[in-house]
């Protein structure tokens, strides 16, 4: 083409003009961290896991979710999920239903039969853990995950700990846990089952082991001064909710009364009403607003009938059962006081469910170590003060669950796994807190949480199956799609699409995204737009 | 094939004939006949390939041809006085952008007061328009002006201008010899664009070119019309192998070898001058007269050469720059540079004003004797100016001259002249 | 078939792309070998609007021609910012003539395509609200009544922001203008009757019209690829916020265009042989102050004693157009 | 060259009849040359057009202001126009009226005239019957072939059938036609009176 001077321009010749610098400020991607990784006391990734369910890919999800967890299926069962909590969605219209995607890949995993991969190499080093709950479980699965040699010690005939021995089945079939336990197992982590460690030092000395980890959990129940007749049945929870997994059921009688306010209480009545019992009565001595128990386990055994009398605390047992309860008010800073006004309630048992306590014996004569009110201290890396000795789950001071036993263990394994190697270790500094505000709301459609299938309630009142069900795939994926990715780009292409000069170079898909700079004017319009809060803007140093 | 027809007919015949592939019509009188014909041949399937849209304003019609060159079509419009002033900034555009249109432009006065007679203020109003401007002297010329501009545009990618006296030849009827379609063939190539709109070639045509680079672009127009001061005699001498006729060309000197006085003029009226320089060449004055064909470019050169010998040069023109006199006249004037000679500037046919034989030997009598005002108007009512201009130093009156003056006319109805 | 809401995934109706959408659903510009056609280089302030929405609907209609496309483009903000010499950001053949004339510019260009059979090159014509609303307006006038084959995008700003923000016929009523400045007892723009060019084109009875926001990407790119699936005359009219011209943050341009959906303020409908065929409800209504409050146009409304009366005229505007659109969902807020 | 003005009145067809009566002499062998006065025609008001005739090519583009033959379609305008302005003392007159000069009021004016160049023809009356309206143009163009003999009647049959088709153009044929044989009728008659 002849083309006419100056007046007809070729095509495209505008990128010899690098609009780049009349930049003052420039726009970065960066990683924050979610609200809901910041709260799993296991640590989980859950964005990253949440994010390959969302595309259907849940092998992919699994594994990402049991590099921080090997229960997962235990976890969508009984977490009582912080991350659902703190979740940013909650904000906008309900929290992504985190537990329940989950479960689906747990039990998914179970279905499909996914294993545990193993490495290569062997450290050389060999670890006893005594106990086998959902701490030395943990601890013992990361620990082979580091190539290291482990052998559990418990004293129970069932591995699992609270898991088997504290929390009913209509909450964790045991078939569930078994096979989680087993995906464990077959790493080849040697489990001893009845075997009671009575001195520390010994079994370690004569086992050969380098280190060990402690979690031999809390066992023992609480007692409390009660006045009691000697022929009143009183029992403890722990004992009763273990015995539920012996051969003999714990004969509690019709009018059954537990005494306590916390999820154990709650366990224990519930699982005296499917025993038989007609009532099945709480005492409690503050308020709902002040009960510890979840409040949603609450309502469902409000649900199955269970009585709960608030301000409430027992004084006197008599030979017959009848107990005498005296009336509480709260004060003003929200601690029962008597009031004198006494009432009687007829029983058949009284479970008390008043905490419980750690069976320390085994630690007789370990020097460096530090007791303190029942429980064992540790340093931040889960050592005890005796070198080579750490300890965890609930014979710590900590949140008595399960998934806190969880992220103990991993804690624990990196950490002992530094101090075989001679070293320390470091945990990768956290990211910004990818806050609510941060995001731009708009583009999530809108999605309502789908709510979990619940047994009806008279099955729930008569038998031990699982009270909450699970998510098909088609719930489970829309339930992961509902992840607003906080604070981590989730490749939507806002950033690609917006820039009215289109220096944002899409690198391909998992590859995000760049920002070409030589034409990045620095207006901002990708940070505002960017949904998740992915990418923000920083001065330009002039 | 000799044929008896009206201007505009011999025009639309000429134009159809070149295979316009746009054609842009909106009606204003004097050049109606041109697009009507040609609407016709469209729509009766004569004239095909060929889109003939009806537009909304003039400024439109330009705007299409724009549209239609740059995607290259071979685009045609016609249009007069206040319609080509509606269209000026299309019209700039066009040669600014180096866009090869034809237009016809039926010349017409330019109001207020408002006038659809002949003269040549429009046109002259767009002699720096970029514009390649020819005058046609009758209609066969117009015709064959036609068939040159799309030739002459085409090769230098500049639109072209073809002005013809609005009624005077587009409404008169005259022997025309309507060439063969093969003859026009032969003489004009089909359109091959400089530049196109083509999604197989992508361009982007009508920056914005700043100071850096603007006066280039100008200069590059300029040479482009000193190139077809070349092109347009070259083309006239190829026209007339193929037609048989002189036609077009820059200038066309009639009687003026050994004239002491030389008229210059445009357009039709140099029928009636000839006429006149030949009776008066009969009374034995050495007089002669010079048409000039392409105003624009303007020929400086042969108009020079044309006129170094005689003693007084007339302009006569239909046009008048108000606040200082004649336009053709003052190019004229340039290219006189460093000769001695006499030179008048007659305004003459504004309006559509008849100019008359008598009226140019009264003028041209004077005029040889030296004894005409350097800046005439042709057959001005004396009287008329001086009662207004009496009455205005009583009375400042505001308010249109032109109704206090129609008032002393009277009814203008009856006049044949 | 109206723009369908993609519900389920996440953001899927509402980003740019998004990996979890199938193919088909992402938009054109999601896609890594998208046309660019308004390329980088170009002189647009930070945050344009225009030149966003000038690169989504251009793209679209490369798609959809398979980029068989010309444009024409009058004067303006668009023009100067693409093309200074010698740089043009345009990857498509694109002819800048007037101001005013564009629309018979893109005629003109449909014509030469037509007589010369070339059926499947599209033509697009554009321009800012001052060429389309005000000095173009009778070249566009005549392209409709003619239906010419020519898509007319309109990139509405509301102002002339090329000659230093002045009023034009598409400025809203108490906007701060170069020309309409916030002084004397009625500050900034007149409350006239105003001018809905989609309105006016609508009444011409063409093929298809359509209005729409840079805020909302599939809705604008399902718009395009609908007109460019017919012939005749077509209009677009899509609302570009100026950073510059409004006074507002230069990361605020796609807000600007969603709050004046979301407050009513501009309607989003499209239109088929001057019936309005759908609208795109508002999704979470909101006042118009949230609106205003964003651009320094309208400071003057809210100093030390708010404009109430003035707010209030502006809130009845967005109501009689939720009113008259019906722009709320069936018993939404 | 001969100079011929035609007066009428928009709608009448006066352009046409100066059109068709340059095509006529053109047809035998001619230059004419065709013009109306230029004006915005609207129906009723008075119209004037011109022709030439010549034998060489007609280079003049003044109005006809001297002459050598008037038509008048309209003998209304005799006393609003002065449409014997300039007309040479030996031009041909012919009016379209089925009335005498006298009645029309302008005996006197004509009385000086050579009575051979005048003539009038009730050019209506025929059109009204051939042609079925009142369009004297054409008819009077056959009138004025036998009036001036400039034109043969054959050469304005053959302008009018360029200028019209079909039943128009034969039907103006024959009224032309009889225009022809009425003033060749009507001259012998002055001759013999």
């Amino acid at each position: 083409m002849d083309k006419p001077f100056a007046i007809t321009l070729d095509v495209g010749s505008s990128l010899a003009n690098h609009t780049g610098s009349w930049r003052t400020s420039r726009p970065l991607y960066v990683d924050s961290l979610p609200p809901c990784n910041n709260a799993c006391p296991a640590g989980e990734n859950i964005q990253g896991w949440l994010f390959h369910a969302e595309a259907g890919d849940y092998e992919a999800a699994w594994r990402v979710l049991v590099q921080d967890n090997p229960l997962p299926a235990v976890m969508g069962r009984i977490c009582y999920h912080p991350c659902e909590t703190s979740c940013n969605r909650g904000q906008f219209d309900s929290a992504v239903g985190i537990n329940s995607v989950e479960r689906f890949l747990g039990d998914e995993a179970i279905k499909q039969g996914w294993k545990f991969a193993v490495p290569d190499k062997a450290s050389g080093k060999k670890v006893l853990i005594v106990g086998a709950g959902p701490s030395g479980l943990s601890t013992a699965y990361h620990l082979v995950r580091l190539g290291h040699q482990v052998v559990i010690f418990d004293a129970g005939p069932l591995a699992g700990g609270m898991m088997r021995f504290g929390i009913p089945k209509y909450r964790l079939p045991r078939d569930v846990l078994d096979a989680e336990i087993k995906r464990i197992l077959d790493m080849g982590v040697m489990l001893k089952l009845n075997t009671r460690v009575d001195n520390i030092l010994d079994t370690m000395k004569s086992g050969g082991f380098d280190a060990a980890f402690l979690a031999v959990g809390a066992h023992i129940g609480k007692r409390a001064h009660i006045p009691a007749g000697s022929a009143a049945k009183v029992l403890d929870a722990v004992g009763v909710l273990h015995s539920m997994e012996g051969e003999e059921k714990p004969m509690l009688g019709r009018r059954v009364v537990v005494y306590g306010g916390g999820n154990t209480a709650i366990d224990v009545a519930r699982t005296a009403k499917r025993l038989g019992a007609t009532e099945s009565i709480i005492v409690y001595r503050r308020t709902r607003e002040k009960m510890p128990a979840h409040d949603f386990e609450v309502e469902e055994a409000l649900q199955e009938g269970i009585l709960i009398k608030w301000l409430s605390t027992i004084k006197q047992v008599s030979d017959e059962g009848a107990l005498t309860i005296e009336k509480m008010v709260l004060d003003d800073k929200g601690f029962p006081q008597p009031t004198g006004e006494f009432e009687t309630l007829e029983s058949d048992s009284l479970v008390l469910a008043l905490g419980q306590d750690v069976d320390l014996s085994l630690l007789n004569g370990v020097p460096g170590l530090e007791i303190k009110d029942g429980i064992v201290q540790v340093m931040p890396n889960m050592m005890t003060g005796h070198p080579g000795i750490f300890a965890g789950g609930d014979m710590v001071p900590s949140e008595r669950t399960v998934t806190v036993g969880v992220g103990h263990g991993k804690k624990a394994a990196r950490n002992i796994d530094a101090w075989l190697r001679g070293g320390e270790y470091a945990a990768a500094p956290k990211h910004e807190l990818a806050a609510y505000e941060k995001l731009n709301p708009w583009y999530y459609s809108d999605a309502p949480k789908i709510m979990r299938p619940m047994l009806e309630v008279v099955r729930r009142q008569s038998t031990f199956d699982e009270v909450q069900g699970g998510l098909d795939e088609t719930s489970a994926q829309f339930e992961a799609r509902r992840c607003m990715s906080c604070g981590n780009c989730f490749e939507c292409d806002n950033c690609y699409g917006v820039c009215p000069d289109n220096a944002v170079i899409k690198l391909g898909p998992g590859k995000r995204f760049e920002f070409n700079y030589d034409y990045c004017k620095g207006c901002g319009i990708c940070v505002s737009e960017c949904p998740c809060g992915a990418i923000k803007m920083v001065p330009e140093d002039v | 094939m000799l044929k008896q027809c009206e201007g505009s007919h011999a025009v639309a015949s000429a134009v159809a004939m070149c295979r316009p592939e746009v054609i842009c019509a909106y009606p204003i009188s004097p050049q109606t006949h041109i697009v009507e014909g040609l609407g016709e041949m469209v729509k009766s399937g004569n004239l095909a390939p060929c889109e003939f849209i009806n537009v909304e304003s003039e400024f439109a019609a330009m705007s299409v041809a724009i549209g239609a060159s740059a995607a290259g079509a071979r685009s045609y419009t016609a249009t007069a006085s206040q319609g080509l002033l509606f269209m000026v900034e299309a019209v700039y555009n066009a040669s600014g952008l180096g866009l090869p249109i034809v237009m016809t432009v039926a010349n017409r006065a330019i109001g207020a007061p408002i006038n659809i007679w002949n003269d040549h203020s429009d046109s002259m109003s767009q002699r720096d328009c970029g514009w390649i401007q020819l005058f046609a002297e009758n209609n066969q010329e117009a015709l064959d002006l036609h068939i040159q501009a799309f030739r002459l545009g085409e090769e230098l990618s500049l639109p072209v201008m073809v002005c013809m006296d609005g009624f005077i030849l587009t409404h008169a009827y005259e022997r025309v010899d309507i060439p063969a379609q093969e003859q026009v063939d032969s003489y004009l190539p089909a359109f091959v664009p400089r530049q196109i709109l083509d999604p197989a070639e992508p361009v982007s045509i009508g920056a914005m070119v700043g100071p850096e680079a603007f006066t280039e672009v100008r200069y590059l127009a300029h040479a482009k019309q000193m190139q077809a001061l070349e092109l347009i005699p070259q083309h006239a001498a190829e026209f007339k192998q193929i037609f048989g006729r002189d036609s077009g060309g820059l200038v066309r000197p009639y009687r003026c070898e050994d004239a002491e006085t030389i008229v210059v003029a445009l357009g039709s009226v140099l029928g009636t001058l000839k006429d006149t320089i030949d009776e008066m060449r009969d009374a034995g004055h050495k007089v002669g007269v010079l048409g000039i064909v392409s105003f624009r470019p303007f020929p400086l050169l042969a108009v020079r050469e044309v006129l170094k010998n005689a003693r007084r040069v007339v302009v006569l023109e239909k046009s008048l720059a108000v606040g200082i006199g004649g336009i053709v006249a003052t190019d004229v004037r340039m290219a006189l540079s460093g000769l001695h000679l006499h030179g008048y500037t007659v305004i003459a046919g504004l309006g559509g004003r008849a100019i008359t034989k008598a009226s140019l030997h009264k003028m041209l009598e004077r005029a040889v004797k030296d004894e005409l005002e350097h800046l005439t108007f042709l057959d001005l009512d004396h009287n008329l100016i001086n009662r207004h201009l009496e009455r205005e130093k009583q009375k400042r009156r505001s308010g249109p001259m032109a109704e206090n003056m129609l008032r002393d006319v009277g009814v203008v109805a009856a006049r044949i002249a | 078939m109206p723009f369908q809401p993609v519900k389920f995934y996440q953001t899927g109706t509402f980003t740019v792309g998004n990996r979890l959408l199938a193919l088909e659903q992402r938009s054109v510009q999601a896609n890594m070998q998208r046309t660019n056609s308004l390329n980088s280089g170009h002189r647009a302030c930070q945050g344009c609007g225009e030149a966003l929405g000038a690169r989504y609907a251009i793209d679209a209609a490369m798609r959809a021609s398979n980029k068989q496309l010309i444009a024409a483009n009058a004067t303006g903000c668009l023009e100067v910012f693409s093309t200074p010499y010698p740089e043009t950001s345009w990857q498509i053949p694109w002819i800048h003539s007037l101001f005013g004339n564009t629309a018979a510019v893109a005629t003109g260009i449909a014509a030469a395509l037509r007589v010369k059979g070339r059926r499947e090159v599209r033509v697009i014509a554009q321009g800012g609200d001052g060429g389309t609303t005000d000095i173009g307006f009778g070249c566009l006038s005549g392209m409709f009544e003619r239906n010419d084959d020519v898509l007319y995008i309109c990139y509405d700003n509301e102002a002339y922001m090329n000659t230093g923000v002045q009023r034009s016929s598409a400025t809203p009523p108490a906007a701060r203008t170069a020309t309409t400045m916030p002084v004397g007892p009625e500050p900034g723009n007149v409350f006239g009757q105003g001018k809905n060019v989609a309105q006016i084109a609508m009444a011409h009875n063409i093929p298809y019209v359509a209005t729409a926001t840079v805020a909302d990407l599939h809705d604008l790119e399902y718009k395009v690829n609908r007109a460019m699936g017919m012939h005749g005359a077509r209009y677009i009219h899509i609302f570009v916020p100026c950073p510059l011209g409004w006074g507002a943050a230069s990361n605020d341009t796609i807000r600007l265009a969603r709050l004046a959906r979301e407050t009513g303020l501009f309607a989003v409908y499209e239109a088929e042989h001057g019936e309005v065929t759908s609208v795109s409800k508002i999704r979470k209504r909101v006042p118009v102050e949230d609106y205003l409050k964003l651009q320094r146009r309208f400071a003057h409304l809210f100093g030390k004693t708010p404009a109430l009366e003035t707010i209030a005229r502006i809130q009845a505007m967005a109501d009689k157009n939720i009113r008259k659109f019906g722009l709320l969902e069936q018993g939404g807020q | 060259m001969l100079q011929i003005r035609i007066h009428g009145r928009g709608g009448q067809g006066v352009v046409t009849a100066a059109e068709m009566l340059s095509i006529a002499a053109f047809l035998q062998g001619s230059y004419s040359q065709a013009f109306p006065s230029f004006g915005s025609e609207r129906t009723g008001a008075p119209v004037v057009s011109f022709c030439r005739i010549s034998d060489r090519e007609i280079r003049l583009r003044e109005p006809i202001m001297e002459p050598d033959s008037i038509i008048i379609q309209d003998p209304t305008l005799l006393h609003q126009v002065d449409v014997f302005s300039g007309l040479k003392d030996a031009g041909h007159v012919l009016i379209n009226t089925a009335h005498s000069f006298e009645k029309l009021g302008i005996g006197d004016i004509m009385s000086g005239r050579r009575l051979e160049r005048m003539c009038t023809v009730p050019a209506n009356e025929l059109a009204l019957k051939y042609v079925g309206r009142p369009m004297p143009n054409a008819v009077l163009l056959g009138g004025f072939a036998a009036l001036s003999g400039i034109i043969k009647l054959e050469s304005v049959a053959a302008a009018v059938r360029e200028k019209f088709s079909g039943k128009v153009a034969e039907g103006n044929i024959a009224a032309a036609t009889a225009a022809y044989d009425f003033v060749k009728q009507k001259m012998q008659e002055n001759v013999h009176a």
